[in-house]
Formats: C-alpha cells, structure tokens, sequence
C-alpha cells in the first residue's frame, strides 16, 4: 500500500473512533470541563469524511493541510486550532514527499506537538493533548533508536500514549478548562489526551 | 431531556433563523453563516466582534446594534466559534477605523479569535483585541489560564460599544475597555446544572440539598459543591470572595448586575439583589446602577451571577449612554 | 424545592424590595405596600392600573414607566391583591382624568379588581375597566368563566399605555385596549411545571416523555397531556388551534409575542419563532413586530405561549411607541 | 356560654382548621386549580387570629364585619372576596344582635350564601363554595322545621356539607379556575366546598 492510502487510511480510523468514542470523550469532558469534546471531534472529523473523495485526490502534504483546515473551521474550542495547527505542520513536513519513512513519521509526529505547543503554549504535566503525544513520540523515537521495525515502534507509542492517559488522571490540570476545577481536577482523565491517544493509534492500525 | 427543540444537530442553525426572522431592524444574519451584524452597518467608527459559544443568550447575538457591538460570532453550544468565522465577522465589519475582539478568556475562544485576528491582519485590516476575565470564583495565577470571562462581559461591550460609538479611535476604546475589565468582579452559584443538547445530559450533578458555588458560564463544575443555604447566605460568601478581590473605598460607585443562567425566575434575582444591596450601603459603597435579568446565561442553568463594576465619571457616562440591541435596550 | 430564597413567607416582600431598591428611577413603592407606581407621576393622563398574582415577572410592575402602566399590584405568589390594595394604587395614580383597570379573566382578579373600584368610584374617582382573555386553550362558553388572561395582556398594556399617553380620554383608552383584546390570542405548553415557594412542590406532574399542552400562567395543569414532541409539531398544533379562532385575511398583519415562562432558555423560544414565522408566511400574513422573551413568566415552569395579535394602523403605531420600563422598553 | 363567646370560638376553631389543612387544601388546589387555596385561606385566618384581643372587644356585628374586612384585604384570590363578602352579609343580619337563636343561626348561613352569591354569581352544582354550603342550610332548615335542637341541626348540617364535599367530585367545574379543565375537573374534590365544609363544622363545634 502506498504512503497515501496508509495516510488516509490513518484518517479515515480516526474519524471512526471519534464516532465512536464520541459520548465517552463528552463524558470525560462533562467531568471536569464543558461536556463537548466528542462532540467537537466527532463534528470535525465527520466533515473531513464528508470531503473522503477530494482527499483521495490531493498529495500527502495537501491532503494533511485540508485535513488541518477543516478542523480549524469546523471543531472550534479548544480542540479546533489544537488539533488543526497540528494537521497543519504536520503537513508542511512532508511537503513534496510521496514516500514515508519512519523518519518521516517520526517527523510529522514532532511537527504534531510543535502545531499543539505553538498555539496552546502548555508543556507535559499540565493535563492536556500533550501528556499523550509526547510519550508517544519519545517511546516511538526510542523505539526506531533499537532498530524496531516502523510498526512494532508505533506500537509502543501507543502503548505510551495510553499511559499518558493514566498518568492524566494523577495530576492537576493547569492549562484549558479544567485548570478552573483546580485540585477537583485529580482523578479524570484528560478527553484530549484521550483523543490523542486514539489519533496515535488511528496511526499504527493504518500502518 | 425534555426541550423545545427539533433534530439536536439542527438547534443552533434554527436558533439562528429565528434570531434573523425576529429582529430584521436590528440584526443581519451573514447569509449561511453564524455572523451577525447590525442591520445598518455604521461607517467610519471602530468596529466591535465578540462571539463565544451558544446558550448564552441573550449574548453575544443580543448585543449586537446601536452603542454595543457591531458583530457577534455564536458558536456550536458553548463552543467557540472557528478562525474562519470571526475572520468573515471582522471582515464584514471594518470601516477603515479597526477592529476590537472582545474575547472571554478561555482557551478555546482565545486561541480561535488569535487565529482570525492573525487572517485579517494579513488582509491588512487593523485588529486589537481584550480578554475579560471578570471571574473571582477561579484562582489568577501565572501557572494557570486566568480567570474566566462570565457576565461581566457585557459591561465590557457596553462602555467600549458607547466609547467607539462617539467617535473613538481603537486605542481609544481598546484603553476603555481594559479599564473596565480592571473594575469587573463576577462570582456565580447554581442550584440546577444545564443541559447541553448534544451531549443530551446535565453537565454535572447537584443532590436535593446542594449547590455548586463557583460556576462558570458553560454549565461545567463550580469550584466546590455545598449544602443549599439561603440566598443572603450564599450571597454573603460570595460577596465577600468578591469585594476581597477589589480596591473600594468609602463612596466607590458600583455598577451591579444580577445575572440569571437562563432558569432563575426573576424574584429570585430580585431577592438576592436585595441582599447584595443591603452588604454594599453597609460597607459605604454607592450603587449606580443595576441590571437585573438574564444577561449571559447558560442555557437553562438554574444560577445566578453577582457583577460588580466600579465606575469613574467616564465609565459612568459610557454605562448609562443609549443602546439599542435585542437584549439591552436604554435610552 | 431548590430555590434562591430566604424565608418561605418573606419571598413576595423581599422581592419588593429588591426591585424597588434595583430601579429607583422608574418605580416607587409605596410605602410598606406592594404597590408600585411610576418614579415620575405623569399629570393630567388617564391612569393604568393592572396586576395579579405575584410570580409573573417581569408582569406586572415591571411594565410600570412612560407609555405603559401607571401603577401595578402585585399580590402573593399566584394570587390577586385585594381590594384595598387596588384601591390605594388607583387613588396614588387618579389624577382627575380617570383609572382603567385592566385585569386578566380570573375570578379571583375580577372580583378584587372590582371591589376595588366599588371603593374608588365611591370617592369619586372615574374608574373603568377591560377583561383581557387571550388564551384560546379553554373553551369560551356562556357557561363556563370564560378564557384565561395570559401573555397577551402585556400588548393591552403597550397599547393602552401608548394611547394614553398621547392624551386620549379615558374612554378613548378603554376602546382601544377592547379592540386590543379582540384582536388577540394566545396557547401554550409546558415541559416542567411551576413549583410556587409555600407549596414547596411542582404544581403538576410531568413524565420524562410528557408535555402539558394548554397551560394557564399560574402553574395550574393545562387542558391535556400528551406524549412529547418536537417543537415544530408542537408549534403546529399550537397554531391551528389559535389560527382557527382568528379572523384573518390574506395580508394581515400581526405582532408575534413567544413568551418563555420562566425556565425556558431563549435558545428554544427562537426555535418556536421560526416556526412559527414559517406558518404565517405561508397563510399569506405579515409579522409586523416580534417580540421573544421572558414577558408574562410562571416562576420556574419551563414552558412557553404563542400571541397573535392582529394590528391595523391605530395598534401599529401604539405597538411601536416608545416605551420606558424595567421589562419592556423601546425607543 | 354567651353568643359572642360562641362566634369566638367559632372564628377561633376555623382558624385552628385553616392552619391544620392549610397543605391538604392546598393540594387539592393544585390538582384543579393553582395550588394556593389553603396557603390562601391560612393566610387570612392567621390574620384574624392576630387580631384576637381586638375582635373580643366588639359586639357580634362588629366582629364579623371585621373578620370579614380582614379577609377580604389579606386572602386575595377568589377565596377572599367570597369569604370576605360572606361574612360581611353575616354581620349585617345580625346588626345589633346579643343573642342568637336558631332562627338567627339559619339566617346567618343564609347570609353567607348570599355573600357567595352576589360576589361570585355561581349556583350549586358549579364545583364551588356552594355546593357545601347550600346543602347545609337546607339541612340545618329540615333539622329546625322537624324540631331538633340546634346542636343537632348543625351536625346534620355538618354531614351534608361534607356530602356537599363527596358530590363536587363527581361534577365538572364551570366556574373559578378549576373551570379550565373541563371533563379532567372530575374525579377530584373542589378545595373551596371543602373548607367551607370546615367552616360549618366549626361552628357545629363550638355551640
Ligand atoms: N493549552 C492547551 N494545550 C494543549 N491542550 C489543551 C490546551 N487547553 C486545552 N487543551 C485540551 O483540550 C481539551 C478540551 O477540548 P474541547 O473540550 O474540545 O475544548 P473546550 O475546552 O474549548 O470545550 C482538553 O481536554 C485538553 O486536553
Ligand atoms: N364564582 C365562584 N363562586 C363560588 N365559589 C367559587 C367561585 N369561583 C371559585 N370559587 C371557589 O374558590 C376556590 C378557589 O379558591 P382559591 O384557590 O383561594 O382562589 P384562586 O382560584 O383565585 O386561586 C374554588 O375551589 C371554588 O370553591
Ligand atoms: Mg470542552
Ligand atoms: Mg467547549
Ligand atoms: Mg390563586
Ligand atoms: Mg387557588
């Protein structure tokens, strides 16, 4: 399979588990900020589906950035410019690129976090999308460093993504709206780290 | 969950083509989108845009007319609008004299109003922006996002709406408004959480005998939960958290205003104001003037808000100068 | 009973109180008495006197102020003032050019309101009369009391208040606001039921799945129930109902009021609006003015009524007057 | 016992009554009408009871003239000007009266009926006040004509108003609120012929 149907591939998995999870993120979002985090995503990525065939027809990079620029108009919150700056440098990273290697991934993962820190200027440990994509890079990086294999490497991201959810629920939420709940925010997990997690695995299953 | 409405995915969109269709004197709906500007497009005054989420009716569409804001950017329910949206929002509304965001601190709605004030300015369109956060419930800290924007908001549109409608320039009213936001203290109490109709559930849950103090405007948790008390108690604690957290002297003016979530019957807002007017002529303070009603709600929170706005002669004048808008009309 | 309130028997008169303390320059309460007047006595006018059950705010003093009511009385929660209440607002307004009275069709109301003018027209003082009965839910007989007044009565007061303001005589308003009742009609329907503080429960019961269709104003059941549906069949059947009761032409114009009864958000009354403005544009009428909000409220019921009121060119203009109150003002 | 203690224990054990079944007359207004009629009269009773001292200096007359200008400016609602009137009409058939025979007793319920009447233009069988009340006097008039003693004239009184009672569950309102409701009116007792019911009881009880 060429790198752009495993990149579709990618995107169309996620978008059914933001359906599917769509009332557990809400859920988890109801706990300890506003209730509509599954409802963002699952709105954002069904209109991504509803685009499925102009997609097909667009380069990786062209088609990250569509992707990127749905989300930024369709999520909105907190999650719409996160999630969408990060689509959006994912995509200049594989700009002319019709190949991926597992650099590549290794590339698009990091301009993943640097499109979340840009616009939402948090760091790990402060309950947020990043306390799942930063280990996942880290284990996905260390992984390639022992010579893994691309697939067996992304599964020990995701192993690691999930763990940064646990590792969510043992702290305080500083950034975004659960930081308001203060010291009451212990004891969740954090949705956007929870969808997060989802888009890293979305990753290694189209692999 | 029992409301008046049709298919859940269509609430916000119809709420729209009601607004439109009730108010064509006052308010245009951007054909197809969820911008609304005034009727008559003023020239050559500094244009105000705010926007936030929706169920906070009568904001932020309701205060879109003469002497507040020119455009308002609803957003899903309690979702902030997209970059896109407020971007055709600013568009539509420049006259050449710039723009002002006025944004609720909260991440969602900063980072999309950032986003848009990034697009205009590349077109070129001169674009300044202020972040209220008027909320004493949630801890000011550098290490966390701020205090929430919450009712005071719309003394916030109020004055730099009145300010740019004589003529300011956008230092001008962007200066104004900052004063305001520096003179706003809000804190709220619920006895019933809302419903957000897409996640088909209240946003949290309150025993018979309780009450969440500390609420926001997006039906999520207070800072704490409590034993229900009555109302000159509630009102006496959250008084206190409040005037703790402002500079008043003796003979300090005060705008105040008693906000309901959307499900408080007035008597209720009336009771508690009573209250809230008894704590400030003991302490010396002076009431200037006060709204009482459903300013900023949170669908059909049953809660409330107390707003208190110290005001100067000049933001005495701004609050008390005509407007004319769906939800706040003076003259 | 979750409510923001102090002591169960103190809740009508801290009420008072806080509205009385809230808008020092558009009523006065008399002293010690639930009697609320214009801050500003206007000489050499008829006067409007109305009032009701408490529980109904902004109704009825919020209506209180220039182009509308003169004096309001409200009573105990859901109950008619009494006589002697009434009488003293009417001697507090009458200033020589007579008192119109405008009561809503409840027996308790009527016979207050008309002992109350028994006690006036023995002093002397011209006093007439209008029976606003708008509501199209129960059946007009002979032999029945006849219909409810409800939402409506807020237009009787606009046009009523307009006219008189314009200096008409006594008999002159009195035309008017009958001509006003004629032309109007109002349903509603509940999702919640009301809970009135000294009962201290709901005053009906609702299922999870049930609406009341054909509520009064006072927390009372309505005429059935039925399983719940979407907004749009309810504003239909609605509709039909009021529809079938009115005599319209094609190119009739109306004003619209969707009233929300206290708990209901304006997210919802704009669904119905836009329903309802699809139903008369494709019968052929003109909305000439809408009017969404909480008028004519039922404490905390979550529920809401449709007006229609026909208007020619004299109840045009009387709507759109200016008008200056606490609920209700215009420019 | 003299004829003005006997009017004082009368209002006194009707106010006793009016607190005692201020929730079930209340709830019996919520299930046809507005749901106040027992905060209602409560309310009113309460109001002559803290007149007491004062009612206790007046002859019969003026007493009742005061009870019912007492309830007539605190009841409001319907119940207020009916009762109200009602006992105003009684104090005028006993204007100068200090002693009461039967004769005087039937004249006084007549007096009150007429009350009821001329406020609320209704007849029996509307589901009203009346419909205890009438029964009642017919009764303590058939007791009288076959010469029963007072007391026992008001017992049966008692029992018919409390018929009276049973009755008004069985037939629509066509006046007052619980008119509304049309056919749903029956099955449920009329909250107003209830405490009417109490008020003859309590004059039964205190001869
Ligand atoms: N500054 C931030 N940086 C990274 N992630 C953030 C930040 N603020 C919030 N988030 C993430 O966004 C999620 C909430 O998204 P969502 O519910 O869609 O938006 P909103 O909070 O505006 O309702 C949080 O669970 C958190 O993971
Ligand atoms: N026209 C009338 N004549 C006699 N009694 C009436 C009439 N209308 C109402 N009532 C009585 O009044 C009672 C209701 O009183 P209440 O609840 O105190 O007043 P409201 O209906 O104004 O709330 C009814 O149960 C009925 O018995
Ligand atoms: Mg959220
Ligand atoms: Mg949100
Ligand atoms: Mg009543
Ligand atoms: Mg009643």
């Amino acid at each position: 399979m060429a790198a752009k149907e495993k990149v579709l591939k990618f995107i169309d998995i996620f978008g059914d588990k933001m359906q599917e999870h769509r009332q557990a993120l809400t859920d988890m979002d109801q706990a300890i900020g506003d209730g509509d985090h599954g409802i963002n995503m699952s709105r954002g990525m069904k209109a991504v589906a509803e685009k499925r065939e102009e997609l097909a027809q667009k380069n990786i990079s062209d088609l990250l950035k569509d992707v990127g620029m749905t989300l930024v108009s369709k999520v909105g919150g907190a999650s719409g410019p996160l999630y969408g700056t990060a689509f959006l440098k994912a995509s200049m990273v594989v700009k002319g690129k019709e190949e991926l290697n597992a650099q590549d991934l290794s590339d698009m993962l990091k301009a993943l976090e640097d499109g979340v820190v840009t616009r939402g200027k948090a760091t790990t440990g402060e309950k947020t999308i990043l306390d799942s994509l930063v280990p996942a890079i880290e284990a996905y990086d260390r992984a390639l460093a022992a010579q893994k294999p691309i697939k067996e490497a992304m599964q020990e991201a995701e192993k690691a993504a999930f763990e940064g959810v646990e590792y969510t629920k043992t702290i305080i939420a500083t950034k975004g709206r659960a930081s308001y709940l203060g010291e009451r925010s212990i004891g969740f997990q954090d949705p956007g780290a929870t969808s997060m997690a989802y888009l890293i695995q979305s990753i290694q299953e189209a692999l | 969950m029992k409301k008046f409405i049709n298919e859940i995915e269509n609430v916000e969109i119809e709420m729209f083509e009601g607004l439109s269709l009730a108010h064509p004197d006052v308010v245009t709906r951007l054909e197809d989108s969820n911008v609304f500007v005034r009727a008559t497009k003023k020239e050559g005054k500094v244009a105000l845009v705010s926007g936030g989420g929706s169920g906070h009716e009568p904001a932020h569409a309701g205060y879109v007319g003469t002497g507040m804001l020119d455009a308002a950017v609803p957003g899903a329910v309690y979702t902030s609008p997209t970059p896109d949206q407020v971007y055709e929002a600013i568009k539509a509304v420049d006259s050449g004299a710039g723009v002002l965001l006025i944004i609720k601190n909260y991440t969602g709605d900063v980072m999309n109003f950032e986003m848009a004030a990034e697009l205009a300015q590349a077109d070129g369109i001169e674009v300044a922006s202020v972040v209220v956060n008027d909320d004493v419930a949630v801890e000011d800290s550098l290490y966390t996002t701020g205090r929430r924007g919450v009712a005071g908001t719309v003394f916030v549109h109020k004055v730099a709406g009145a300010k740019a409608e004589e003529g300011a320039s956008l230092a001008e009213v962007k200066a104004v408004a900052e004063k305001a936001i520096a003179n706003l203290r809000t804190m709220g109490a619920a006895l019933k959480p809302s419903t957000v109709p897409a996640a088909g559930k209240p946003g949290f849950e309150l025993g018979e005998n309780e009450m969440e103090i500390g609420i926001g405007i997006h039906g999520e948790p207070g800072t704490h939960k409590e034993e229900l008390q009555q109302a000159d108690v509630i009102v006496d604690h959250l008084m206190e958290v409040i005037l703790k957290d402002m500079s008043l002297d003796e003979g300090s003016e005060l705008a105040v205003m008693i906000n309901g979530s959307g499900a408080t019957p007035e008597m209720e807002l009336y009771i508690i104001f009573r209250k809230v007017y008894e704590l400030l002529e003991k302490a010396g303070f002076k009431v200037f003037k006060t709204f009482v009603g459903d300013y900023m709600t949170s669908i059909d929170m049953a809660g409330m808000s107390i707003t208190l706005f110290k005001v100067d002669d000049e933001l005495k004048k701004l609050v008390s100068a005509p407007a004319k808008t769906i939800g706040f009309t003076q003259v």
